[in-house]
């Protein structure tokens, strides 16, 4: 398939659907949190107030060029995992770019933004960002672990990398998706997804109070802005992403804002139920049970 | 005769042989390496000699026509005469060797002339 | 022609001569005698020349017209002219030598050396064996008296051992003489050959006895321990005369007469002599003292020459050419080591650093060391390949191998012994003084061998003229050290750019040359103008950058398996000399070398069997090996998975490079390894994936390849040193090759080239742009560095694409890497292998963002507040290799066609598809241009928006952090760096233990140990020697008429 | 300025060359702070009500009063449901409670803390010891009124002020933020000597840059 310009607006479009969603989300998880706590939570719409004043703050620093680029390679990787990704099956307008890469390519454009990301927080110099990074490098390396060995079942359960192809195999009811044909893969690639949505036991990168809050720590105002622009974009992706590869993908935005939520809840319910645990610990942890369940998940292939 | 000569000769070259092999004196070692070349003299000349011949001396008593047939071997004898000096120059040089090792540590037990050898 | 019988004249008249004129001044006594040797040496020339030239037959010359015994019988022939020209030269060049004992002991002394001469002389040329007897005592009491010329206790003891011992053997010579004339009736040699067979039986006393006899004096282990004691013992410049002239005498006695002995004779001479080359190598191995070492050394060599003697049957007309070239550089090279060892005035290893203070003394150490392992252009280069091939065709394959184990051992002591002189720290030594007469005889030794390498190779072919002439381009570099470092950077350029020219018509229309070619002489391009930073002169480093190079090229130039080695060889000493350039490089050096010599002995072996199967040495030997195919493919790639650094064979690597300069880094790492890559792709495309055996082998080197990415990557996070970092993350990189060309498909090959290619040029932005900010820095380890992004912007910028190139993060090249890996791994279900691989591309974030973040990010220390960028001559060939990645990375098909194509025809099944710019498999899709566009244009769009709504940003200083309402206190505790990754190591470290390390350390242990147990039979007691002798003949006669006969 | 904790020193760099580094001038940003310009009346009307639904506090309990705000975060109180939340860094939070007394020791790292958030941002004094000193009026080691030395927004009385109190302190200071007079930030930078004359009159070992971006 070739570049058609008409594309662009489309891809857009779609870009900030998927935005939105995010946002309605971020502001949803903390009200289930405060549920949980029995508390009355943030108004839905806080997400928005938010995101409004950090653009709205006046006065900046910056640490140096690094520093300032960090957060444009970080939304640009997030951007970039929507963009490549088919959000909506059978949809010409909402397949984006998905003809130019293949799930290689979503998986290592995820680190794009990381990367940035991690440099920018190391320029402000600040070493509590450089320990945020140092610990969400370390579990990222396991966490991929499962996520890669799921990736490999199904793409070698569907003889296809590509997911526009993967989702097109799952077409025709619940018992074609991949949650049904190939269970040991999916429940493997949803506990990588624990490791991946900074949902504890996985948050020690962040670990608010003990180093402060990680990377962004000395970012601010708009910087900040965005990156939470990319805090809608970025677990958006990822979850449509296992949407499109397990869960049969979505024929239209309500069934990806229905099944997106439910995926998104997963991890959000594993971490109102349990600790945080250490890097090691969570280290140690990927390399057990999602270990062998990935083997196994492989191995049955 | 012959086999007594030989079997001197041999008996000889074992004594020399224990000799060297067990002995600690460097004098008495040297001795027996001269009884092993002695020895070895007296097997060469043994072994070349035929029965009911003579030594190999041409002179009023032996005709030169008739030395090719009643004169024994004469090979054995002149390489005897070259090995016997040969002996003395090593036993000589032994001996020198023998000489200064003592000058140089006031002993002459083999067992001590080991220097060198501990790296 | 000169009658040969004026040899003798000649010597025996000056000996005398020089006995009656003592009134003669001392100067002039010597002078005589060097003409009179010099008179000899001519003799010997003038017939061998006469040999060479015309065929003839060679004269029989008696004294005094009569028989033997009662007469001398001389006899000339072509062995005989050349036996004694060798000892003639050596006795000119011993007595020049020893110049200043023979002045000093005076004229008695130059007739015991006169004396001597002579008794080799007639050792060789006598046709009586009786004679013979009398020559061997008279050189060997003459080698007594020239013992005799130190009176030190040390020489005493040796000198008295050893005249004891050879009087035991040679009484068993005498004794079997006697006995061989009483059954033969004959003394003459000729006659003896001819009438032994006939009438007595092989085994029989007589020839038993004689046989030993020849045997014992070539010092067989465990005989020999009066022969070491006397090497060490006995005055450097005599013992140089042993161990060149006597030994080749001893030697000429062996194969005049090991015929007598019938075949069974032949089996104990090989048995013995390999048996000796082996043990006393090993032996060796826990010696300290040079000369020691120098003497298991020769006995070695002797042992290896004996045992060759006895083998010659299998090894057909090349026989005598391996003999002549292992002996010759024996000769040549022995004789110049024990010389050295007079100059040097210390019998410890350790002392030898003594002898860099003066350049050329060390330059003759090397090329001699060197010589003696074999390595080309040395004459032993080919004499070994060709007896290696000889025996393995012969299928004598645990003599190769014991020959080989043998070599291994040599050089585990001798690169030792090398490397610690070479790196050692000499500051308190005194300079060794070497006079002219000392000085000569080594330098003609070592010039000589290059000549005779030249000449053995004429002989073997397979090396063409250009396998020699950039030496001697090599050695004018050399010649002129003592210029600049640009005016030779400007030359070596010249040479590489020369050489290049020479090789492109080569190389043309070979995509898989072309790409090795280019890494080669391209890296050798860019490293050599990046060499441009040097200040000062840079002693040594363009000849063996050059030597180097010029090995890599002619890996990559070579038609058959013999130019391979040989280029394989030189840039293994090329390699080696720059990679122990580093300060504490000594024990990496050291191991890299071992572990070369390791790998090309393994190689050889391969080769041999390659060799065996297809008769031929074509690099088309290599394809389908039917005699041991496994045992071959597997030799072939253990020896080039040494230069790889592969798990196991990997912990050489980190040390070397890691203490490597920039442009040294760079060429090792970037351009280096890919020679092991070079060779891995020839023995894969000859083996085929279609054998089961293939299949194993390929499955083993698979995981080998995948772990060696693991551990690599793993390694380099945990290290401080950036340097040490960047070598483990090659280890890594070279890991994921092997296992990309493990998998024998043509993406595997695909990505594995494109590694090749993107490697060299990531890695060496890396190697370049690091190593010149550690050259400003003044160290490597990282957390002494930090926040040098505001001083060194170009350096951050360079480091920050190849960064993500090597992460494999899109849109740059090196995500098509990772991208025809899944591609694979899914395709073909190489799932777990893959999935290390992977984990292994993950980990590599770790010290990626480590490397990048603790050099330039964070603090900047007080220190660094005004260190300058790096040298733009280091910017500039980083740039010019960034360019590439960017072309690269927009236009991946510009290398992933033409490579592709070529892989089509190996592997037709599974190639890219290219569509446009799209590329896609049976599995997945990617068009480069289309993500770089997007990628790129999203980027600009956000950076847009930050900068509208974030214009007036205050740019603040390092310590305007949120330091929890305090302040940080220095640079330094602020910095987050050391022990980055404590928590990973928590977690998986059990990953970085150095197993392999510890593997090999115990292997050196145990062959020390053994080497300890082998050494305690040489108590220093004469008496012990004699049993010794007494065994050995014992031992000998029970297995022949147990065994053999 | 007395720089006894960063006394400039003499440094060798790599190359040989000694250099002298002064770290007042070299770690730290000299830049005063400047007053900042409103975008256009109707934007900064949007930008002020989603400010003023944003009120992110810095999490620094500088005294006793700091008690009082760990139950705005129980389902009791729950300030969250008002757009309150709590940042672990000043660089993102926009609003500082002095909660409760403020020793001069304390002063310090709040002047830094406060410096360190970007405007605007405001400053709620928590309790009497804010307005007066409260029960230290006659401490010889404490703050007696906070705006002498950071411009305060709002007071909220008491000592302790209860929860609800500070739910309807920040309810108050919502207001002041929509009504566009939460000009604390703008304030500080005009009168920026005087606040810093004041301050280095009772910080006597001042070791830190005017203003610590």
């Amino acid at each position: 398939m070739n570049f058609d310009p008409m594309k662009i607006p489309w891809s857009l479009l779609g870009l900030f659907i998927v935005f939105c969603i995010g946002m309605f989300i971020r502001g949803f998880v903390p009200k289930i949190t405060a549920r949980v706590g029995k508390r009355i939570g943030i108004r839905i719409y806080q997400p928005w107030f938010d995101y409004v004043k950090n653009f709205s703050i006046q006065t900046s620093i910056t640490h140096g060029y690094m520093f300032y680029l960090g957060p444009v390679f970080r939304l640009t990787g997030g951007i970039g995992m929507v963009l490549f990704m088919p959000l909506i099956h059978g949809s010409w307008y909402f397949s984006n770019f998905a003809f130019a890469g293949d799930m290689v390519l979503f998986l290592y454009l995820m680190f794009f933004g990381t990367l940035g990301m991690a440099l920018g927080a190391g320029e402000s110099g600040h070493p509590y960002s450089a320990i945020g990074v140092a610990r969400g490098l370390a579990q990222v390396t396991v966490a991929e672990i499962p996520l890669v060995l799921a990736m490999l079942a199904v793409a070698a359960q569907h003889h296809t990398l590509s997911i526009s192809q993967i989702v097109a195999a799952q077409q025709g009811g619940i018992a074609h998706w991949t949650m049904v044909t190939n269970p040991v893969a999916t429940a493997t690639g949803m506990l990588a997804l624990l490791g991946s949505m900074m949902n504890s036991p996985f948050n020690v990168v962040l670990a608010p109070q003990e180093i402060p809050i990680g990377p962004p720590t000395e970012y601010h105002g708009t910087f900040l802005g965005i990156l939470t622009t990319n805090r809608s974009i970025f677990p958006m992706a990822k979850i449509i992403f296992f949407m499109n590869i397990f869960f049969g993908g979505a024929t239209n935005w309500a069934i990806l804002i229905l099944k997106g939520w439910l995926i998104y809840m997963w991890p959000v319910i594993v971490g109102v139920v349990f600790p945080r645990f250490r890097v090691d610990q969570s280290i140690r942890w990927f390399l057990k049970v999602p270990l062998l369940l990935g083997i196994l998940a492989v191995a049955l292939v | 005769m012959t086999h007594i000569a030989l079997a001197g000769g041999a008996l000889l070259i074992l004594i020399g042989v224990w000799g060297m092999l067990t002995k600690k004196n460097i004098i008495r070692i040297i001795i027996g390496f001269s009884l092993f070349d002695t020895g070895l003299h007296v097997v060469l000349v043994g072994l070349g000699h035929l029965k009911n011949r003579t030594a190999p001396i041409i002179d009023s008593d032996l005709p030169r026509e008739a030395a090719a047939s009643r004169v024994v071997d004469p090979v054995p004898q002149a390489i005897v005469l070259t090995a016997i000096v040969i002996g003395l120059a090593v036993t000589a040089v032994l001996l020198a060797f023998a000489l200064k090792l003592y000058q140089s540590r006031k002993t002459l037990d083999i067992s001590e002339l080991r220097e060198g050898n501990n790296d | 022609m000169i009658n040969p019988i004026l040899i003798i004249a000649i010597a025996l008249g000056t000996a005398f001569s020089l006995g009656l004129l003592k009134k003669l001044g001392r100067e002039l006594s010597f002078a005589i005698t060097l003409i009179a040797l010099a008179a000899m040496a001519f003799i010997s020339a003038q017939w061998l020349s006469a040999f060479l030239t015309y065929n003839m037959l060679g004269p029989v010359v008696t004294t005094a017209g009569g028989r033997a015994p009662f007469v001398i019988v001389l006899q000339m022939g072509h062995m005989e002219a050349l036996f004694t020209l060798l000892i003639n030269v050596m006795g000119v060049m011993g007595a020049f030598y020893l110049h200043d004992r023979l002045t000093e002991n005076g004229n008695g002394a130059m007739a015991v050396l006169l004396a001597g001469i002579m008794g080799l002389n007639g050792i060789i040329l006598t046709g009586d064996i009786f004679n013979l007897f009398v020559f061997l005592e008279i050189a060997s009491i003459a080698t007594a008296g020239l013992v005799l010329l130190v009176t030190d206790f040390k020489s005493l003891t040796a000198g008295f051992k050893y005249m004891l011992a050879s009087g035991l053997i040679s009484g068993l010579f005498l004794l079997g003489i006697i006995f061989l004339y009483n059954t033969t009736g004959t003394l003459n040699i000729r006659e003896l050959l001819i009438a032994v067979p006939g009438t007595i039986k092989a085994g029989s006393v007589a020839s038993f006895l004689v046989m030993m006899a020849i045997l014992l004096e070539m010092k067989p282990f465990p005989a020999n321990g009066w022969g070491i004691d006397l090497y060490s013992g006995a005055p450097a410049g005599v013992s140089a005369l042993i161990a060149s002239a006597s030994a080749t005498a001893a030697y000429f006695v062996l194969i005049k007469l090991l015929p007598l002995g019938g075949t069974v004779a032949y089996k104990i001479a090989a048995a013995v002599g390999i048996t000796t080359f082996v043990a006393s190598n090993l032996v060796a191995l826990s010696q300290r003292s040079a000369t020691k070492l120098l003497g298991y050394s020769s006995i070695g060599q002797m042992g290896l020459v004996v045992g060759i003697y006895g083998l010659n049957y299998h090894l057909g007309s090349k026989a005598f050419l391996i003999i002549f070239s292992l002996l010759g550089t024996h000769y040549l090279a022995k004789a110049g080591l024990f010389w050295l060892s007079g100059i040097v005035q210390s019998t410890e290893i350790d002392k030898w650093s003594a002898l860099r203070k003066s350049p050329v003394l060390f330059v003759l150490f090397g090329i001699f060391v060197f010589a003696l392992m074999g390595f080309p252009p040395f004459p032993s280069f080919f004499g070994k390949w060709e007896l290696i091939m000889g025996l393995v065709a012969s299928k004598l394959y645990w003599w190769a191998g014991a020959i080989l184990l043998g070599t291994m051992f040599e050089g585990i002591y001798l690169f030792r012994w090398f490397s610690r002189a070479l790196k050692l720290d000499n500051q308190e030594l005194a300079k060794p003084r070497s006079t002219i007469y000392t000085f000569v005889p080594p330098l003609v030794f070592a010039i000589l061998l290059f000549p005779a390498g030249y000449y053995t190779s004429t002989y073997t072919g397979g090396i063409g003229i250009m396998g020699f002439a950039p030496l001697l381009f090599i050695m004018l570099i050399g010649f002129l050290d003592f210029l600049p470092a640009y005016i030779k950077n400007i030359l070596s350029i010249a040479g590489v750019a020369a050489y290049s020219w020479y090789l492109w018509p080569h190389v043309q229309g070979n995509t898989f040359k072309i790409v090795f070619a280019g890494i080669f002489m391209g890296g050798a391009l860019l490293a050599l103008f990046a060499g441009f930073y040097r200040r000062g002169k840079h002693l040594g480093f363009y000849p063996t950058t050059l030597l180097m190079f010029l090995g890599l090229g002619i890996l990559v130039d070579a038609s058959n398996l013999m130019e391979l080695f040989y280029g394989w060889e030189l840039m293994t000493i090329g390699s080696y000399f720059l990679l122990i350039r580093g300060e504490r490089s000594l024990p990496h050096g050291y191991s890299y070398l071992l572990f070369s010599l390791g790998g090309s002995l393994a190689m050889m072996f391969g080769f041999g069997l390659a060799h065996a199967s297809a008769g031929t040495i074509e690099l088309s030997a290599l394809n389908h090996i039917h005699v041991l195919p496994a045992l071959a493919y597997s030799l072939m790639l253990v020896g080039f998975m040494t230069k790889t650094a592969s798990l196991g064979f990997h912990i050489w690597l980190p040390g070397a490079h890691g203490e490597a300069v920039a442009d040294i880094h760079f060429m090792a790492s970037a351009v280096l390894l890919k020679a092991g890559v070079f060779g891995i792709i020839l023995v894969l495309s000859g083996m085929g994936n279609s054998e089961p055996y293939a299949r194993n082998i390929l499955l083993v080197l698979g995981w080998i390849g995948a772990l060696t990415a693991l551990i690599g990557n793993i390694g380099a996070a945990f290290q401080e040193s950036a340097k040490y970092l960047l070598a483990w993350s090659s280890i890594g990189q070279l890991g994921y090759i092997v296992f990309g060309l493990a998998t024998m498909t043509h993406l595997g090959w695909l990505a594995a080239y494109g590694y090749t290619i993107t490697h060299f040029l990531y890695k060496g932005i890396l190697f370049l742009i690091i190593g010149g900010i550690a050259f400003r820095v003044g160290t490597a380890d990282m957390y002494k560095m930090g926040g040098l992004i505001k001083r060194m912007p170009f350096s951050f910028l360079a480091v920050l694409i190849s960064i993500i190139t090597l992460a494999g993060i899109p849109p740059l090249v090196g995500f098509t890497g990772k991208w025809i890996f899944y591609n694979m791994i899914v395709s073909e279900h190489m799932f777990y292998q893959g999935l290390v691989v992977i984990i292994s591309g993950i980990v590599a974030f770790l010290y990626l963002f480590r490397l990048i973040h603790v050099i330039f990010l964070g603090q900047l220390k007080d220190k660094n507040r005004r260190v300058k960028e790096v040298y733009p001559w280091l910017l500039i060939p980083a740039y010019a290799m960034l360019i590439g990645v960017m072309v690269l990375s927009m236009f991946p098909n510009t290398l992933l066609g033409p490579l592709g194509r070529m892989l089509s025809t190996a592997f037709p099944k599974g190639a890219l598809h290219w569509d446009g710019y799209t590329a896609s498999t049976a599995y997945g899709t990617f068009n480069m241009p289309i993500i770089m566009a997007v990628i790129g244009s999203t980027f600009a769009v956000v950076f847009l928006w930050l900068l509208l709504a974030n214009r007036r940003a205050v740019k603040v200083k390092q310590f305007n952090i949120f330091y929890s309402g305090e302040a940080p206190s220095r640079p330094e505790l602020t910095h987050f760096g050391y022990n980055f990754f404590a928590h990973y190591k928590k977690a998986v470290g059990f990953m970085a233990v150095p197993l392999v390390t510890r593997f090999w350390d115990q292997v050196s242990e145990g062959l020390h140990a053994l080497a300890g147990y082998g050494r305690a039979i040489y108590t220093g007691n004469a008496q012990s020697y004699l049993f010794h002798i007494v065994g050995f003949v014992v031992a000998i006669y029970l297995i022949t008429m147990g065994g053999l006969s | 300025m007395t720089d006894k904790k960063y006394p400039s020193h003499e440094v060798t760099g790599p190359d040989g060359k000694t250099f002298t580094v002064t770290p007042m001038e070299d770690y730290y940003c000299q830049e005063r702070p400047q007053v900042q310009k409103s975008a256009n009346a109707v934007v900064e009307k949007f930008f002020n009500w989603a400010r003023a639904n944003s009120l992110w506090i810095v999490g620094f309990g500088t005294g006793c009063g700091a008690i009082e705000m760990r139950p705005l975060r129980t389902p009791r109180f729950d300030a969250y449901r008002y757009g309150i939340n709590w940042r672990a860094t000043p660089r993102q939070s926009n609003l500082f409670i002095i909660s409760g007394y403020l020793s001069v020791k304390t002063l310090k790292r709040a002047i830094r803390v406060y410096e360190q958030m970007q405007g605007p941002k405001y400053v709620l004094g928590l309790g009497s010891c804010t307005i007066n000193g409260g029960m230290y009026w006659d401490s010889y080691n404490t703050v007696k009124r906070l705006d002498y030395y950071l411009p305060v927004d709002a007071y909220i009385t008491g000592c302790m002020p209860r929860p609800e109190s500070l739910l309807d302190g920040f309810e108050e200071l919502k207001k002041i933020i929509m009504a566009g007079e939460a000009n604390g930030a703008n304030l500080y930078a005009e009168k920026f000597d005087w606040y810093k004359a004041n301050q280095k009159k009772i910080i006597k070992n001042w070791d830190m840059p005017d203003y610590s971006w």
